[in-house]
């Protein structure tokens, strides 16, 4: 039976808007804060009563909206008696402690930060345990990690804040991810993220293949949450935080998050060996070691905390057996250690915070000093050991029961009797929580005079140790909520009569031995004690510590030496990768039959051919001379030129032999600046194994090559020999091919070359302001220099080349929509022109005569060419739809005009200022480094011997 | 074609062949740095001349149109030739030769890789 | 005006050769953009040629490069010749100094050029004032004699020609 | 006649841009490589020209052109390299 | 002829990754510009090879031609890469002159050292 | 005619020329129109999304050339998607970049901005791969341009070796697109996709090493192991800004992986069939762990953030890798997600960096906003590792949740989960450091710092981030904000994206029809 209840959502945000309402509060001082923080709590609370009854009646609320349907995710929760239980158990505790808190914090703390994070812990806490979709629960789950890991660091100032915070983090981060697994797996079988039909589908998963992988995953998370060996070890530490949140998150709720999931899951998981031998054993395990630490913890927070760790695997314990008798001792247990752990460990708050020790060597005797807080204090205590009249003892004797008549791998005694030393040391422990702290004589030596605190600091616990009281006498009271929430845990209806006497059952006497047994325990202790301070054992911090150091220190180490800034190993894996994969690659497939014949070779070509390795092997040879490379890399650039000529490609020949300059010259301009002589610093072995990577690279790229010219395909480009003259208007495929059919190729790099110029022009202005420029005023470059600088015979000469180069230029720029050119080669030949006038008369000469900005030429070349495309628009046709017309003009012969020759001149202008705004950046590097202006365009002009007053300034 | 036209063009083909090939061996014979600066500078300009009529006559002949377009490869060759030539020696004088390896310039000022310009203006 | 319109007469007459040799198709519409290209080429480039070089006697100039073209051709005779026939040891290489009469910026390169291209002779270098040229001669006995042909064969014209 | 003589004409240019190569690869001054280098690019001025008669066709008259332009403005920067350093200054 | 244009290839690969793995920005340098002349060849090569046919249309008559697309696809790239090796030459300048060091790896022990002096 | 779609490569394009060569010596101008840009950029892409939202492919023929024969961009959904996501990015990056006066540390930073935006654009709207190539370029030489923005030491070292590798990268680009053409003698995406399956699987050996070829290159640019090597240098050296906008950067690798070898090589191409998930799903598998190493290894909060960056693209490509419409949908969710997760922790990262001395993981004195800074980085840490309750967390689920077969799921859940828990510890270990440690060390008032005689004069005092400079930061974390609640709709939008993406014969009949424009 379920209703909807969309108040739900209200009770689910109400946390994470009162998260809000600190930060705006603080403003208004503490108790303000403090007071409106508990508003939404509050009224959360009150809500959630609102829907009790109807839950103890039987029914679930349910209310559901779409999150993520592709993931099945959706924002929904349910609230059934367990939930309900737990939803309690946040929300009243939730109250007390912000009750607590505001006395328990002192000024200097920021408590504004505490009550957000406070809140945001209890919205998440609170969604886990009102979730019905597993997959919300686990978005909850991990809320819960991340606000405990900001409360347990709250005090960011202290080591061991930030430590503790990590640990947790850690150890129930790793956890929740394995749950992360675990739930979808879960789902994936079940075929629904949503934990009402997943709770239906418990003999299905159980009967899956993948039941026993989900189940350790989901354990995992539940494990960690919940602190059970061998994951116990963070909780100690989480101690760290202030003790509300002790109270709150290590007691009360958060670690009991993992106790709440192995419950959810109950009727689905369990009812297996596995179930049975992993939960129940963990949990027995956890019981009795984290009584027996708890026993030699002097400091009163890990004396709590470690017994939590026991109680926390007697829960654990209890839903490991998987009985319903079982189900409901663990929900009553769950009730009654909310009570009394949360009393104790405002005690132990108290305590600490009026005595400014929470250490029990150093103190004893506060019943006289503090008979409130004794009071208090003692009977939490006495229910924690399970003496009778008071709620704990009830529910101990239930899990005593169960454990008496519970085989483990056949043996009848193995869990009794750990139970019941268990048992034996909680009472141990829980008695000298008593003695130590509160009984025998006064001390003089307490670091802070204690007395009892103000009401606000008592009055939570005492609440709580009225409940302790309340149940322990009426157990009752208690049996509405405890059928609720295990009928919800086993999925039967459960009518549970909780009672003080069950008669002369085998739990009596166990519960007896271990009142009578603890007690001598107790007794023996200081010798105990010694002897355990001795015993050496294996310590979690430290296990922990070393493991986290020693992952840390292998991933600095792998990430140092992989990631170490070697580039030239970077390009080797790259290199032998795209080798590797691309021999692979081919291999997984073939190749067809050859289809065309060889062309021959003529003589010269094979000379061409020769030239063209003796240059590549000399280079690679002589590299260490840069000078001598880069003259060989210009016979490896005139070769491929020509043979393109050879090849069919005119234009190819053009491009690739101005550019081929205009690269020569931006190399030797930036070698002037670098050593002219690279060391020989490669060792051998990495010479070789170099070598063989470039071998392996040149047979590879060099059998594709061949492989593919060796066979005929049809390719798209008949379409465009087709259509260059009637659709393009020039007779040029590659020209027509490069400004109009794929004229926006060529349009990305002209902005390639723009961007190239306006980088460089960056980066020069970088490195004159910077260190750079300090390096180039100190150095010395006119060592050994020749003194002629701008020779007679060159400048005379320049000046009437310039002319026709720049003529030559335009030549190539007109033709090129028909013939081999066209505005890239134009662009190079007229920058190859003006560059001849640059090496003639020097750069601040030439320079000074410049009428226009390389930059500005850069910029209308690109947007001559942007607007040539969006030309277009205005016709109704696609960016760069080029068009064209045949003009008639007497007397001149008929002549062609296009759109295209209009896109042409914006790459000319583009690769024009490109080109000269590098060199001038070059140049402007040089001149920095400390050449002198010359103001003459010669050296010295002959002339001007005989005629002074000729014009040539 | 007329045979008139194929003989001048096979003859200025072999002349710029041979005289090509020269270039190259004095280049490799030649022991002396500067002695084959004399050997490409002078013959490949022959050589690349001899090619380039060959190629007019043999569009004048193809065509009935006289192509000059050849002429400016040779006039820019005869532009430059020289500048290439002085650059390179010069390069080598100043990398291998000492001042005192020259002759005295027999002016005011000794050879220009050595010696600045005379101040005749200011600011230079 | 005509100064600033046509800087160099010479230069954009050569253009307009060029022009016509480039197209290599004699038109009208082809006359007419290299006159244009003549015009606008010297215009823009005028800032880096600001003098403007006074050539006396043009016919001169033709009688000059016909003289070099022949030279050139026999040059290219008797360099081949020694490359192909001399022994190296044989080969008597000098240093020849031309102290130079020309002035002009003009006259000294065309000269510079000229012993470049005629008979087995490079020039080097110039003086850094340039008085004098540093010619390389690949194989001569008579230093005076090779200075003295340049003195009376080229420099003398071009002396006329240039000033 | 004509083919014969192309092929004669291809030949020792053939030969010459072998010898040109060797000239490079020795050196031993960086002169000799640039003026081998130069001596190169005015062999395959030829040797397109060449190529242009054979095949009768003028469109690849602008590649010798370039390569002449280019190659003169790249021999300049050479030897104004090891002359002063700065090739533009 | 084919084979000659395949193995020129290779050559220039294999010498352009030689050089691309030395440890100094100019090796490296010539590297990728012995890279950039061959992936340009490359490219064309995958237009197949043919003797006079260039893409240039005839007016008279018919003619075959030559696969022009990668010769445009060739042009494209090889303007790019002359960007590219402008802005490397330039950037590994910046770095020389920024490092005093022409070194490519960046070593860590060595960055101290360079800071310490 | 819409001509909507040629947009955001035209505005940049001609908004980067105005700005960098016309407005060059004023960067309030610069600004001004930068912004503008980028905003009419954004408006332009919400456009394209809706246009795109009805599962037509869009066509644009550039030039009037009908396809394969010219290039055609494609708007489909996922490039909407990107070009959409990279134009939010964009703008949020350049409002930082002008608040921290990034901007004005160098020339040209707008204009390379544009560019970058144009090239990125272009890459993500093309139907062309030698035209993907031409885009790939510009976007890198803007990088390039960016990465060394204001230069520097370190940066510029750094900045040389990410130009390096990417040259060797674009250099097998070509080696692969020449494979590619002279195998199929097409360079158009649909075309390839038609044309591709035709080759029979024995005749497939040229068309494997090109698609092998090409995955590796686009592998380099989403930082695959064993390419990933450049990028934590690259983006921990770069201007904090400009990581921020290398965010998308290896998304345009990832983006590339998707559109080629699925739509060209997908699945059930005789010839490539499952050749490159066999290779892409184990090198997936490393980059987490490296990813996830790194962050956990790392000793300075740059390198960090940049090693996250490569552990979510390989948790993205592990998706990627399974070339199926469910894993897709999951791939583009982390996809959008990891973009605005990294440019959230780039940004932040450079306003507690830029108030201490360096980035290193020790404590120093705490900033002036330690608080807030703390609660942003925390915050950004959690939507990186993937914790609840930030898009990550479910980007995680989704990408988990699709890699269920049963081949896979063990390495990749391992691998991922592992992963984030490595990552959650190195964040946990750098923030408590960086903000909590750092509180154990008293602040020091200013004229404190002014008297110390140590000489640390150099470092002026920590100043207060203005809203301006907090504002970019927030608009990220709202981003993943947003895509955390609006998970649903965002989901079922990239759910109808892969779905598109997967329907090959679609794609083909759009781009390949004849005529009319759709
Ligand atoms: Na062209
Ligand atoms: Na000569």
């Amino acid at each position: 039976m379920s209703t909807s209840g969309n108040l739900l959502f209200l009770i689910a945000l109400l946390p994470f808007i009162g998260a809000l309402v600190p930060g705006l509060m603080i403003r208004a001082g503490r108790n303000a804060t403090a007071t409106f923080t508990a508003v939404p709590t509050a009224l959360a609370l009150i809500l959630l009563l609102t829907m009790a009854p109807a839950v103890l009646n039987g029914e679930t609320i349910q209310a559901e909206i779409e999150w993520l349907p592709q993931l099945g995710l959706s924002v929904s929760f349910f609230l059934d008696g367990l939930g309900l239980l737990f939803a309690c158990m946040i929300l009243g505790v939730g109250l007390l402690i912000t009750l607590y808190a505001r006395f328990y914090l002192s000024g200097e703390d920021p408590v504004g930060q505490f009550y957000t994070y406070l809140l945001l812990f209890q919205g998440a806490m609170l969604g886990i345990v009102i979730s019905d979709n597993i997959l919300l629960l686990l978005v909850f789950w991990e809320l819960t990690s991340l606000s405990s890991f900001l409360l347990i660091g709250y005090w960011k100032h202290l080591p061991e804040g930030r430590q503790g915070a990590r640990m947790a983090l850690a150890v129930t981060g790793a956890g929740g991810l394995a749950m992360i697994g675990g739930m979808l797996i879960l789902g994936n079988i079940a075929g629904s993220f949503n934990l009402t039909d997943i709770l239906q589908a418990g003999d299905a998963i159980r009967a899956s293949e993948w039941y026993l992988p989900a189940l350790i995953l989901i354990l995992l998370g539940a494990f960690t949450k919940s602190a059970q060996f061998p994951f116990h070890f963070w909780l100690p530490h989480a101690m760290a935080a202030p003790t509300p949140v002790s109270a709150y998150l290590h007691s009360a709720t958060m670690v009991k998050a993992g106790v709440f999931l192995m419950a959810r899951m109950w009727p689905v998981l369990s009812g297996t060996d596995a179930w049975f031998y992993i939960v129940a054993t963990t949990g027995l395990v956890t019981m009795v070691l984290g009584a027996l630490i708890a026993l030699f913890k002097d400091d009163l927070k890990a004396l709590l905390a470690f017994s939590t760790v026991s109680h926390l695997g007697l829960l654990t314990m209890l839903l490991g057996f998987g009985t319903e008798a079982a189900a409901i001792a663990a929900v009553f247990h769950i009730i009654n250690h909310l009570t009394f752990k949360a009393a104790l460990f405002m005690t132990a708050g108290i305590i600490d915070h009026e005595t400014h020790t929470r250490d029990i060597k150093r103190l004893g005797g506060l019943r006289h000093v503090m008979p409130l807080t004794f009071l208090i204090g003692t009977v939490a205590a006495l229910s924690m050991a399970g003496i009778p009249l008071f709620n704990g003892f009830l529910s101990k004797e239930m899990m005593l029961e169960e454990a008496s008549h519970t085989y483990w791998a056949g043996s009848a005694y193995a869990v009794p009797v750990l139970a019941t030393i268990g048992a034996l040391l909680s009472v141990a422990y829980s008695f000298r929580f008593i003695g130590h702290v509160f009984l025998g004589p006064v001390r003089d030596d307490y670091p802070a005079k204690p007395h009892d605190p103000p009401f606000g600091l008592w009055a939570a616990p005492a609440l709580l140790v009225i409940l302790v009281v309340l149940i322990g006498v009426m157990p009752f009271l208690a049996d509405g909520i405890v059928a609720a929430a295990a009928s919800a845990v086993t999925g039967a209806e459960l009518d549970p009569h909780l009672k003080i006497w069950h008669g002369v059952t085998p739990a009596l006497f166990m519960s007896i031995i271990a009142v009578v047994g603890g007690a001598a325990l107790l007794a023996l202790h200081a010798p105990l004690d010694r002897a355990w301070i001795k015993a050496r054992r294996p310590e979690a911090k430290a296990i922990f510590d070393g493991l986290v150091a020693s992952i840390v220190g292998l991933a600095q180490r792998f990430t140092a030496g992989s990631h170490n800034g070697a580039i030239s190993r970077y390009l080797a894996i790259f290199t032998v990768t795209s080798v590797v994969l691309g021999a692979i690659a081919f291999m997984g497939g073939g190749l067809s039959a050859p289809t065309r014949d060889m062309l021959p070779i003529p003589a010269v070509i094979a000379v061409g051919w020769i030239m063209l390795i003796v240059a590549t092997i000399s280079v690679v040879t002589m590299h260490h001379h840069r000078f001598r490379a880069l003259v060989l890399i210009g016979i490896i650039g005139l070769t491929i030129s020509a043979g393109f000529v050879y090849m069919s490609a005119p234009d190819l020949a053009l491009t690739q032999i101005s550019v081929e300059t205009v690269t020569i010259m931006l190399l030797l301009l930036a070698l002037h600046f670098l050593p002219k002589e690279t060391p020989r610093e490669s060792p051998m072995g990495l010479k070789i194994r170099d070598g063989l990577i470039a071998v392996a690279a040149g047979a590879g790229v060099g059998g594709l090559s061949f492989a593919f010219m060796q066979r005929d395909i049809p390719t798209i480009s008949d379409f465009h020999i087709a259509n260059s003259y009637e659709g393009g208007g020039g007779t040029n495929v590659v020209n027509v091919i490069l400004v109009d059919f794929r004229g926006y190729d060529t349009y990305g790099e002209i902005i390639v070359l723009g961007i190239a110029g306006l980088l460089i022009y960056a980066l020069m202005h970088a490195l004159l302001e910077g260190p750079a420029a300090r390096r180039l005023r100190n150095r010395d470059y006119a060592q050994d220099r020749s003194r002629d600088r701008h020779p007679l015979m060159m400048v005379v000469v320049t000046r009437v080349l310039m002319p026709i180069a720049l003529l030559v230029g335009i030549y190539i720029f007109l033709r090129g929509h028909n013939q081999p050119g066209g505005g890239f080669v134009a662009g190079l030949v007229v920058a190859i022109a003006l560059l001849m006038q640059y090496m003639a008369s020097g750069f601040a000469w030439t320079q000074d005569r410049q009428r226009i900005e390389y930059h500005t030429l850069i910029g209308f070349g690109v947007i001559i060419a942007g607007l040539t495309g969006v030309g277009a628009w205005v016709f109704g046709a696609p960016f760069l739809t080029s068009s064209y017309t045949y003009v008639n003009l007497p007397p001149i012969e008929e002549f062609e005009l296009a759109t295209a020759m209009l896109f042409d001149l914006g790459v000319f202008l583009t690769v024009l200022g490109a080109v000269m705004l590098m060199l001038y950046s070059l140049s402007r590097i040089a001149r920095y480094a400390g050449s002198t202006v010359n103001v003459t365009p010669m050296d010295y002009d002959p002339g001007s011997r005989v005629d002074d007053g000729s014009e040539s300034t | 074609m007329s045979f008139i036209a194929e003989l001048l063009i096979a003859i200025s083909l072999v002349v710029s062949g041979i005289f090509g090939f020269v270039g190259s061996y004095g280049l490799v014979k030649l022991t002396d740095s500067l002695q084959r600066l004399h050997a490409p500078t002078k013959a490949t300009t022959l050589g690349v001349g001899g090619v380039l009529i060959a190629s007019m006559i043999f569009f004048y002949a193809e065509t009935g149109y006289l192509s000059i377009h050849e002429l400016l490869i040779s006039v820019f060759l005869l532009l430059t030739a020289p500048i290439t030539a002085n650059f390179i020696a010069k390069t080598y004088i100043a990398r291998n030769l000492k001042k005192t390896d020259l002759p005295d310039s027999q002016s005011t000022c000794g050879w220009s890789i050595y010696d600045d310009p005379p101040e005749s203006r200011p600011g230079n | 005006m005509l100064t600033r319109l046509i800087p160099h007469p010479l230069l954009s007459l050569t253009l307009v050769f060029v022009w016509l040799g480039l197209v290599n198709t004699f038109t009208l519409g082809n006359l007419l953009l290299g006159g244009f290209l003549a015009i606008v080429i010297p215009m823009l480039t005028a800032p880096y040629w600001p003098n403007r070089p006074k050539i006396g006697k043009p016919l001169k100039g033709l009688e000059y490069v016909l003289i070099v073209l022949w030279d050139i051709v026999v040059a290219n005779v008797q360099v081949a010749a020694i490359i192909l026939f001399k022994r190296q040891k044989n080969i008597r290489s000098q240093w020849v100094v031309m102290p130079l009469e020309l002035h002009s910026a003009e006259a000294i390169t065309v000269l510079a050029g000229t012993i470049t291209m005629t008979p087995g002779t490079v020039s080097a270098t110039l003086a850094a004032d340039g008085g004098s040229i540093l010619v390389h001669c690949l194989h001569t006995d008579d230093t005076d004699a090779v200075r003295d042909e340049i003195k009376t064969r080229y420099e003398r014209r071009l002396k006329e020609i240039f000033e | 006649m004509i083919e014969a003589a192309i092929l004669f004409a291809a030949g020792c240019y053939g030969l010459a841009l072998l010898l040109d190569l060797w000239r490079i690869a020795l050196g031993p001054n960086a002169a000799d490589r640039i003026l081998a280098l130069d001596t190169m690019v005015i062999n395959v001025i030829a040797l397109l020209v060449l190529y242009g008669v054979w095949r009768g066709t003028a469109i690849y008259f602008e590649a010798a052109m370039l390569v002449a332009m280019v190659g003169f403005v790249s021999t300049v920067a050479y030897c104004r390299f090891l002359l002063r350093g700065d090739i533009i200054e | 002829m084919e084979f000659l244009v395949a193995s020129a290839v290779g050559t220039m690969t294999a010498g352009g990754v030689y050089l691309l793995l030395r440890l100094r920005t100019f090796p490296v340098i010539l590297g990728l510009a012995l890279l950039s002349y061959a992936v340009n060849v490359f490219l064309f090569s995958s237009g197949r090879l043919a003797i006079d046919m260039s893409p240039i249309l005839s007016k008279y008559g018919e003619a075959s031609y030559t696969d022009p697309l990668p010769q445009a696809l060739v042009l494209t790239a090889i303007v790019i890469s002359f960007g590219m090796t402008a802005v490397l030459v330039m950037i590994s300048l910046g770095a020389f002159l920024e490092a005093d060091s022409d070194k490519i790896d960046i070593d860590e022990t060595d960055a101290n050292e360079d800071v310490a002096k | 005619m819409s001509h909507w779609i040629i947009l955001p490569v035209v505005l940049p394009a001609m908004l980067a020329p105005i700005i960098g060569f016309v407005m060059r010596y004023d960067i309030v101008l610069a600004r001004v129109t930068s912004t503008v840009g980028t905003v009419l950029l954004l408006a332009i892409s919400l456009g394209l999304v809706m246009m795109a939202a009805d599962g037509t492919t869009h066509i644009y023929r550039l030039g009037d050339w009908p396809a394969p024969f010219g290039i055609v961009l494609v708007l489909d959904r996922l490039s909407a998607l990107m070009v959409l996501l990279t134009s939010a990015l964009a703008l949020m990056v350049l409002l930082h970049a002008m608040a921290s006066g990034w901007d004005n540390r160098g020339r040209h930073f707008h204009a390379l901005f544009q560019f970058q935006l144009m090239g990125i654009c272009g890459a993500f709207l093309t139907g062309d791969v030698f035209n993907l190539f031409v885009f790939f370029e510009i976007l890198l030489i803007a990088s390039y341009g960016l990465m060394i923005h204001s230069g520097g030491r370190d940066r510029m070292r750094a900045g040389l070796q990410y130009v390096v590798m990417n040259l060797a990268g674009s250099t097998l680009f070509l080696f692969a697109l020449g494979t590619l053409y002279a195998s199929t003698g097409t360079l158009n995406i649909a075309d390839l996709a038609a044309k591709i399956p035709l080759i029979p699987a024995e005749e497939a050996g040229l068309v494997r090493v090109a698609a092998m070829l090409l995955m590796i290159v686009f592998a380099v640019k989403a930082a695959l192991f064993p390419v990933q090597f450049w990028l934590p240098a690259t983006y921990s050296n770069a201007p904090a800004p400009v990581a921020a906008l290398f965010a998308i950067m290896t998304k345009v690798g990832a983006y590339a992986i998707l559109r080629v070898h699925t739509v060209v090589f997908g699945p059930g191409v005789a010839g490539t069939d499952g050749m490159i998930d066999a290779w892409l799903f184990p090198a997936a598998i490393v980059t987490i762990a490296l990813g996830a190493f790194g962050v956990l290894g790392a000793k300075r909060l740059m390198p960090l953030i940049s090693f996250s960056v490569v552990g979510s693209m390989g948790t993205l490509l592990v998706a990627v890798a399974v070339f199926s419409p469910v894993a897709t949908t999951a791939a583009l969710y982390y996809m959008v997600h990891s973009t605005f997760a990294a440019a959230c922790l780039f940004l932040i990262a450079d306003l507690v960096v830029s108030r201490r001395d360096g980035d290193a993981l020790t404590a120093a004195h705490p900033t002036v906003q330690n608080g807030l800074f703390a609660a942003i980085f925390f915050a950004a840490a959690i939507a990186m590792a993937g914790m609840p309750p930030l898009s990550g967390f479910l980007g995680k689920l989704l990408v988990l949740d699709a890699l269920r077969e049963p081949g896979l799921m063990g390495w990749a859940w391992t691998a991922i989960l592992a992963g984030s828990l490595l990552t959650i510890v190195g964040f946990a270990r750098a923030g408590s450091t960086l903000f909590w440690k750092s509180t154990a060390i008293p602040v020091l008032a200013p004229e404190e710092t002014a008297d110390d005689a140590d000489g640390s004069d150099d470092t002026p005092p920590p100043n207060r981030a203005t809203p301006a400079e907090v504002a970019p930061v927030m608009l990220t974390l709202a981003a993943l904000v947003g895509l955390a609640v609006f998970a649903g709709p965002v989901a079922s939008y990239l759910e109808q994206t892969s779905t598109q993406l997967f329907d090959r014969a679609g794609y083909i009949s759009a781009v390949l029809a004849p005529g009319e424009e759709t």
